[in-house]
């Protein structure tokens, strides 16, 4: 834990930096902007990737953690940390955001747009890494900002109806949780006469049932919208579908997990009676999420709009995952936002390709693109069934986590939620016949298949795709100890009563790696 | 004895009250402003009577300040009138209403 | 030299790397024989491993060989690792073979395909995924095979994905494939729940402590996989529309290898049948009924490979009854042989549908025999291989199945024999109109000689159809003509193997029957096999002998010489039942329009209604608010009077 | 009540009687007369009253400041722009333009007289005595207000001082007439620009128009009253609906 070099407060203070570095360039500039955004980006990937090899396995807790006191007045502080939940977070963070520039085209040259990109980055990771709520909420509500600049400056025809609906609409919802972040901390304070916003205190607040139903509501309220949840879902097809393409990869690869670790970090560590007395409700919603989404994306003609659907039925699956309890089920979850901000994130980019050449979304207007672009269609066919859950690509190992784990506790949801594996089947198959198969519409040399700018960009999260399919012992490894931690805090508090009011850090403390 | 001060925060209630209502029945923002001027000296009065109920030289203190307040009000007040009526040949307040919603 | 087994997959998996990296470059016809070698030699390897598999001890046949830690998280352990046991090994054995030889023709028949490469990618991809699902040493590695082997099954049916039909069959059968895999998975989580491993042995091990209930819904759920993957009731149909995949493909996955997965799976998990009598019992009725099922439906086809797709079906009902009743050597023995003549008799069909220039309608061939002697002998002798006939392999195959079925229901016995008669017939039908009787196509002149003129009944038929002279040109003319021998040797290979394949498993002596005995360590005292004395076995011969005659028989009386029988094609029988058409009506158009009414109602109007509905509540709200701002300075002066009266009121009550 | 008026002594119950009689039709005076001249004059009216009241009230510096800042200064200056623009005709008081106006402002009126005086009923005359000076300390009244303002109240004082020159700035500022722009009475003599068609013939009808009224070097576009967009302190047009 003796680290010198603070990976944590560099991995957010760089991209922040490199945004205010990227402002400050005259707009002219291209070649400079798009050299210093990407590099700049990569910069946040090696920090990112070097704190992951410095990072201890075995050990649940949080590691280089960073706190310096901010709003000491009310307890506020620069409080990071990274534990095995947020590591890979932050490293597909770091990973699609220069994968994001490159799949920009020209637009990685708008000095505008990279530097709200990187701002978005920076957002992203502090969310990840804030164990100070104050410092969390500040994060999560910075990243709406560039996202809807990106909507809105970048975006296609309907752009400024879907940003301001994307707005508006997580906006409202975090104001839930920012009540709920100034409540807990009174009832905290009241209770033991110290104000703080740090998220491991406040994680022995001893709540009355009610009071932690209605938190968790708040807080959950965000996150569920976030995500989204159904019903809390319509912002995201008009957002995945306006958003230029680094948008809507974000959007949905990283953005989406922003709600889901926050029910795994916050809701879970802080109102775990309340988690255990509202599971059933959020596993009906995540199960009708699954099914809902799979209905809706297998009617959808729009390539976009249909990823967006099929997003919101996976999210399904990490929101069982989380609420099942289960060290199976949470480390699928944990395990399945990388997975899906993989796949997710290479779909986008397949379909900003598809729609450079044919300058349509529509797969009524595509037709044998397969002869057309093999190659592209290859790619493309090897991310659809990662994401249909075909074993062997990272898509099955966090669906199937998830579901043995939420069958040993939550029967009938896990059985219900495996239709939608089934149905995923149904609109991706579907969705690549009218696009691939057929006699091609298009004229022999008229579109080309990927170049190698392209086949660069999406090489990463192929390979990535295959690897954790076949190996993801790496991730499991690092995932596991902290996951365990977070299920024996939810098993503690949940299953004792009355619970012991104020003894310090009873369950974050416990694990593998904890001292006695 | 001198009168008491009841009856100086009555009157300055009347004059208060006649203030406002002109105010709010006069169209001439002329007559409007002396309104205003009404309403001030109401509220003068009632500062004077509680000095001297109070035997605090600080209500008149305030006066002094209003009197002050009241002549920037006045100047500003009508050179705003003065620049409306340029544009507007007799204009009444009611006639300005561009920030209608 | 058990060591070496993890070569058995890696070869083709290799084989598919390199033609991944560079397919294109070898093109055609060296990326053909980079594939056919890659799976010829982990055939060698399979040999070898077999043979080193067979010198030790009958108990210590079973050798597990772990690569890595796949998944680990909880109590959930999988590794990746094979387990190479007689079952294993002679499920490996002979898809290495068969697949061997099938490449080997497909060089041939794909000669002129475009993405010639691109088909031995998939071939070798579905060859590496079909390996690791028998090899593998737990649940969850069998589902990657399983899944892989869909995946390729997906591909290479769509691999003429210009056409819509193949297409559309492609997606089919992933879908109906997908259905079972639900099944399939909520089996292994149930597995998991109530033995907390996936690893044959432990679960295995730990059977005694599930209750019954639970294991006949583990065995249920599996089977519903296995029908997914094997086509049974009431997932068969996408198995007629796989037929849309080059011919070579519908030999290899869709009748010799990968339809048989579902019968090894049921095969690998006897302990839970036998624990689960109940799920076995419905095993063996749905098997059954499969069978006799996919014969009548095979009756009425014209398509000769769709024919032969629901012979495949009624051939796999087969091998499920023999499973259902505890007879799983027979089942084994069964798959085995099948796999010879009807990988036989598709790669017979191929060839006639390669020179027929992609015609594949009986009706319009006949007396091929005459260009095309080496398919039709070789067609000939899986004709009656798979009818039955004495002492060719099918013979004792099927009469194994039918022998054990007797002695655990005759019902069952009785669905059995009528389709083993059916089989005879229909496959004689078959083979009647292709290779013999009238000739219904026209021959293309060879350089300087007369055209063949059509046989005078064809010709008397067509006159009468069109009602004027026959016209020649209305058919192009045609040379068809055996196939190289890269085509002829799979065939005469096969075509051998369909005649003397039934060696391997003679009832006749217990020296004999060497396939029970290597199974046996697999299988032990949980398989079902009722002695019969010698005299019962010969009666039982003489019984399926009858039958076979009786069936083949029938095709010769009722097909020998005529092509128009209606009364014997019904209309239910050749459109299957009706049952594809009532999926088609009831299944997937009225849940296409739940959908688009989900999308259209609850989610335009009702969700996203609600979210826009609010937002034009505030709006509303909004426009109607804006109206307190008139815009007149005596207006807002009233309302701060107002207010004034309002705090003074507040004031007025606090204070008195 | 009448009884304490009648305790006080008979010369300043005549003198509050007279005084606050002055005020209230003096005021009224102004609400109720037609033509703002006359309102002004009123207000001078009230204006003495107060003053009367103020030296009644031992404010005698106060009472001075009154009469010659208000009546004398500000009053003056309400006159002096009623006289500059020519606007001493008689409003019409009889119509009232905004429904509902002036029936409700009495009311409130009335309600907001009514709740005064009833709070005056109880406790009038509440609060804590401050420690800036007494006024029954020998001192006189000017000395006292002195010392309060420049001791306690320096501050205030100083920041008025600054609001006072703000205002006179603004004043400035505002009435000043750019460079070109005609006045009220001539538009009104040569009628050849009626003010909402010299803003419909902007280059963009509805979009605010701004005047320069410090510089004003814009150059006059004939009879356009649209000046360049200076960005100092300037003023906003919108046309009337």
């Amino acid at each position: 834990m003796t680290n010198t070099f603070p990976y944590l407060t560099a991995l957010v203070l760089v991209p922040a930096g490199a945004a205010v570095v990227v402002a400050a360039i005259p707009g002219a500039q291209r070649r400079v902007v798009q050299v210093v955004g990407l590099i700049s980006s990569l910069a946040v990937l090696g920090i990112a990737a070097a704190a992951t090899v410095a990072f201890t396995v075995g050990d649940g807790g949080y590691q280089f953690v960073s706190v310096h006191p901010w709003i000491s007045a009310f307890g506020i502080s620069w409080s990071l940390g990274m534990d095995g939940i947020s590591l890979f977070l932050v490293l597909m963070t770091a990973l699609l955001f220069p994968i994001a520039l490159g799949a920009s085209g020209d637009r990685a040259g708008d000095k505008s747009f990279v530097a709200w990109i990187l701002l978005l980055e920076a957002g992203c990771i502090g969310s990840f890494l804030a164990l100070d709520l104050l410092l969390f909420f500040i994060f999560f509500e910075l990243t709406l900002v560039p996202v809807y600049f990106l909507i809105s400056g970048w975006g296609h025809e309907r752009r400024g109806y879907a940003a301001g609906k994307f707005f508006l609409y997580t906006l409202g919802a975090s104001a839930f949780l920012f009540v709920g972040i100034l409540a807990l901390v009174s009832i905290h304070a009241s209770q033991t006469g110290v104000t703080t916003f740090d998220v491991r205190a406040l994680a022995n607040t001893h709540l009355s049932g009610t009071a932690g139903v209605l938190l968790f509501l708040a807080f959950t309220a965000a996150f569920a919208v976030k995500t989204p949840i159904f019903p809390f879902h319509t912002w995201s097809p008009d957002a995945y579908r306006e958003a230029p393409a680094a948008g809507s990869m974000l959007l949905a690869g990283v953005m989406a997990k922003l709600g889901t670790y926050g029910i795994i970090r916050f809701d879970l560590a802080l109102f775990p009676r309340a988690v255990v007395t509202l599971a059933p409700l959020l596993l009906t919603l995540g199960a009708i999420g699954i099914i809902y989404g799979a209905i809706v994306a297998a009617v959808e003609r729009d390539l976009k709009r249909l990823v967006a659907y099929s997003s919101l039925a996976h999210l399904g699956f990490i929101v069982i995952g989380a609420f099942a309890l289960t060290r199976e089920s949470l480390t699928g979850a944990v395990l399945q936002m990388v997975n899906h901000g993989l796949y997710t994130a290479a779909l986008f980019i397949l379909i900003a390709i598809i729609y450079r050449r044919l300058g349509t979304f529509s797969v009524r207007e595509m037709r044998g693109l397969q002869r057309r672009v093999p190659i592209l269609a290859g790619v493309f066919t090897v991310v659809m069934l990662a994401s249909i859950g075909v074993p062997g690509l990272n898509g099955f190992v966090g669906e199937f986590l998830i579901l043995a784990g939420t069958f040993l506790t939550h029967r009938w949801w896990a059985v219900v939620a495996t239709g939608g594996v089934v149905l995923s089947a149904v609109y991706l198959l579907w969705a690549y016949q009218q696009a691939f198969h057929g006699k091609p519409k298009i004229e022999p040399g008229a579109i080309s298949d990927l170049s190698w700018r392209e086949g660069l960009v999406l090489a990463p999260l192929v390979i990535l795709i295959v690897l954790l399919g076949i190996f993801p012992g790496p991730l499991l490894d690092r995932i596991g100890p902290s996951v365990s931690q977070v299920v024996n805090h939810v098993e503690l508090v949940a299953h004792q009563r009355p619970p012991q009011v104020g003894a310090p850090g009873v369950a974050l403390r416990q694990g593998p790696g904890a001292k006695p | 004895m001198s009168i008491s001060a009841s009856w100086y925060l009555t009157l300055a209630a009347v004059l208060f009250t006649i203030g406002a209502v002109g105010l709010l029945i006069r169209r001439n923002v002329l007559v409007m402003f002396m309104c205003v001027e009404l309403m001030l000296n109401a509220a003068n009065l009632t500062f004077v009577t509680f000095a001297r109920k109070l035997n605090d030289i600080a209500g008149q203190t305030a006066v002094f300040f209003v009197l002050v307040v009241a002549a920037a009000e006045v100047v500003v007040g009508l050179g705003i009138i003065v620049s409306i009526y340029r544009r507007r040949l007799g204009a009444t307040a009611d006639d300005v209403h561009e920030l209608k919603g | 030299m058990l060591r070496i087994a993890f070569l058995v997959p890696l070869l083709p998996l290799a084989g598919f790397v390199l033609l991944l990296a560079s397919g294109r470059k070898l093109g055609n016809p060296l990326a053909g024989w980079l594939a056919t070698f890659m799976v010829a030699a982990s055939f060698v390897v399979t040999v070898i491993v077999f043979a080193g598999l067979f010198r030790l001890p009958v108990a210590g046949r079973s050798y597990t060989q772990t690569w890595f830690t796949w998944i680990s998280s909880g109590h959930l352990h999988v590794d990746m690792g094979l387990l190479i046991d007689p079952l294993s090994m002679t499920m490996a054995a002979f898809v290495t073979g068969v697949s061997a030889l099938i490449h080997l023709y497909s060089i041939g028949y794909m000669e002129h395909d475009e993405d010639f490469p691109k088909f031995f990618l998939y071939l070798n991809l579905f060859v590496a995924a079909m390996l690791i699902l028998v090899l593998a040493d737990n649940f969850l590695l069998l589902f990657l095979g399983w899944e892989g082997v869909g995946v390729c099954s997906y591909f290479l049916i769509g691999f003429w994905f210009e056409r819509d039909s193949a297409s559309s069959a492609a997606k089919k059968a992933m879908i109906f494939n997908r259905i079972g895999d639900a099944a399939f998975l909520i089996a292994l989580f149930l597995i998991y729940e109530r033995t907390g491993s996936l690893e044959y042995r432990t679960v295995f091990s730990h059977l005694s402590s599930v209750g019954e209930p639970s294991l006949v819904a583990i065995a249920l759920l599996l089977f519903g996989g296995a029908a997914g993957k094997s086509a049974q009731i009431p997932l068969f149909p996408w198995l007629a529309d796989a037929m849309e995949g080059p011919t070579p493909v519908s030999a290899l996955i869709h009748a010799a290898t990968m339809v048989t997965a579902g019968v090894y799976l049921m095969c690998r998990i006897n302990p839970i049948l036998y624990r689960a009598p109940d799920a076995a019992h419905v095993i063996a009725i749905v098997g059954a009924a499969t069978a006799l099922l996919g014969a009548t439906i095979a009756c009425a086809q014209n398509d000769i490979k769709k024919i032969l797709a629901y012979s495949t079906i009624s051939q796999l009902g087969y091998m499920f009854l023999a499973v259902g009743i505890g007879a799983y050597d027979a089942a084994i023995f069964l798959m085995l042989t099948h796999a010879f003549y009807k990988a036989l008799l598709f790669l017979g069909a191929g060839s006639v549908i390669h020179a027929m220039n992609d015609e594949q309608d009986v009706k319009s061939m006949g007396a091929l025999a005459r260009v095309m002697p080496i398919t039709a002998v070789t067609f000939l002798i899986g004709w009656l291989s798979i009818g039955g006939f004495p002492l060719l392999s099918g013979f004792w195959s099927k009469g194994d199945i039918l022998l054990n079925s007797f002695a655990f229901s005759p019902a069952l016995w009785a669905v059995g024999a009528v389709t083993a008669m059916l089989t005879a017939y229909y496959l004689g039908r078959a083979y009647l109109l292709v290779f013999r009787g009238e000739q219904r196509w026209v021959e293309a002149k060879p350089a300087g000689a007369k055209p063949k003129p059509l046989s005078a009944k064809a010709k008397a038929a067509a006159a009468k159809s069109s009602g004027q002279e026959v016209v020649v040109a209305a058919k192009p003319a045609l040379h068809p003509h055996d196939p190289s021998w890269v085509m002829s040797l799979p065939l005469v290979v096969l075509g051998c193997l369909s005649a003397v394949g039934g060696l391997i498993n003679l009832p006749i002596h217990p020296d004999f029957d060497f396939l029970d005995r290597w199974l046996s360590p697999v299988f032990a005292s949980r398989l079902f096999a009722h002695q019969w004395g010698l005299g019962g076995v010969w009666t039982f011969a003489l019984i399926d002998a009858a039958l076979a005659l009786l069936g083949i028989g029938l095709a010769v009386a009722m097909w020998g010489r005529t092509s128009k029988r209606p009364t014997l094609e019904p209309v239910f029988l050749r459109r299957a039942w009706y049952i594809d058409w009532a999926y088609d009506r009831f299944i997937a158009r009225s849940s296409t329009e739940l959908a688009v009414e989900t999308s259209a109602v609850v989610e335009t109007e009702g969700i996203d209604g609600a979210v826009n509905g609010f937002a034009f509540l505030v709006r509303a709200g909004g426009r109607q608010l804006r109206k307190v701002q008139t815009g007149y300075v005596r207006n807002y002066a009233l309302g701060f009077a107002a207010g004034l009266v309002v705090v003074l009121a507040y004031v007025l009550t606090r204070a008195s | 009540m009448t009884n304490l008026l009648l305790a006080a002594t008979i010369p300043d119950a005549i003198t509050f009687v007279l005084a606050a009689l002055i005020c209230v039709v003096g005021a009224l005076g102004v609400v109720l007369a037609r033509n703002p001249v006359h309102s002004a004059l009123m207000l001078v009216m009230t204006l003495f009253g107060v003053a009367v009241l103020f030296i009644e009230e031992n404010a005698q510096f106060l009472a001075a400041v009154q009469v010659i800042v208000y009546a004398g200064a500000i009053v003056v200056l309400f006159l002096f722009v009623i006289m500059l623009l020519g606007v001493d005709r008689n409003e019409v008081i009889a119509k009232e333009s905004l429904p509902g106006q002036r029936p409700v402002a009495i009311c409130l009126g009335i309600l907001a007289l009514a709740e005064v005086l009833l709070l005056a009923h109880g406790k009038w005359s509440t609060g804590a005595h401050s420690v800036s000076g007494t006024i029954g300390s020998p001192a006189s009244n000017v000395q006292q207000i002195g010392k309060s303002i420049f001791t306690t109240y320096l501050l205030a004082f100083e920041v008025t001082s600054a609001l006072l020159v703000v205002a006179v700035v603004g004043a400035v500022v505002l009435a000043r007439r750019p460079r070109g722009m005609p006045g009220p009475l001539e538009k009104a003599a040569g009628a050849d620009l009626d003010p909402d068609d010299a803003v419909d013939a902007g280059p963009e009808p509805g979009k605010a128009e701004l005047f320069d009224a410090s510089l004003g070097d814009g150059e006059p576009d004939g009879d356009r009253l649209v000046v360049e967009p200076e960005g100092e302190l300037a003023e906003s047009e919108v046309p009337s609906p």
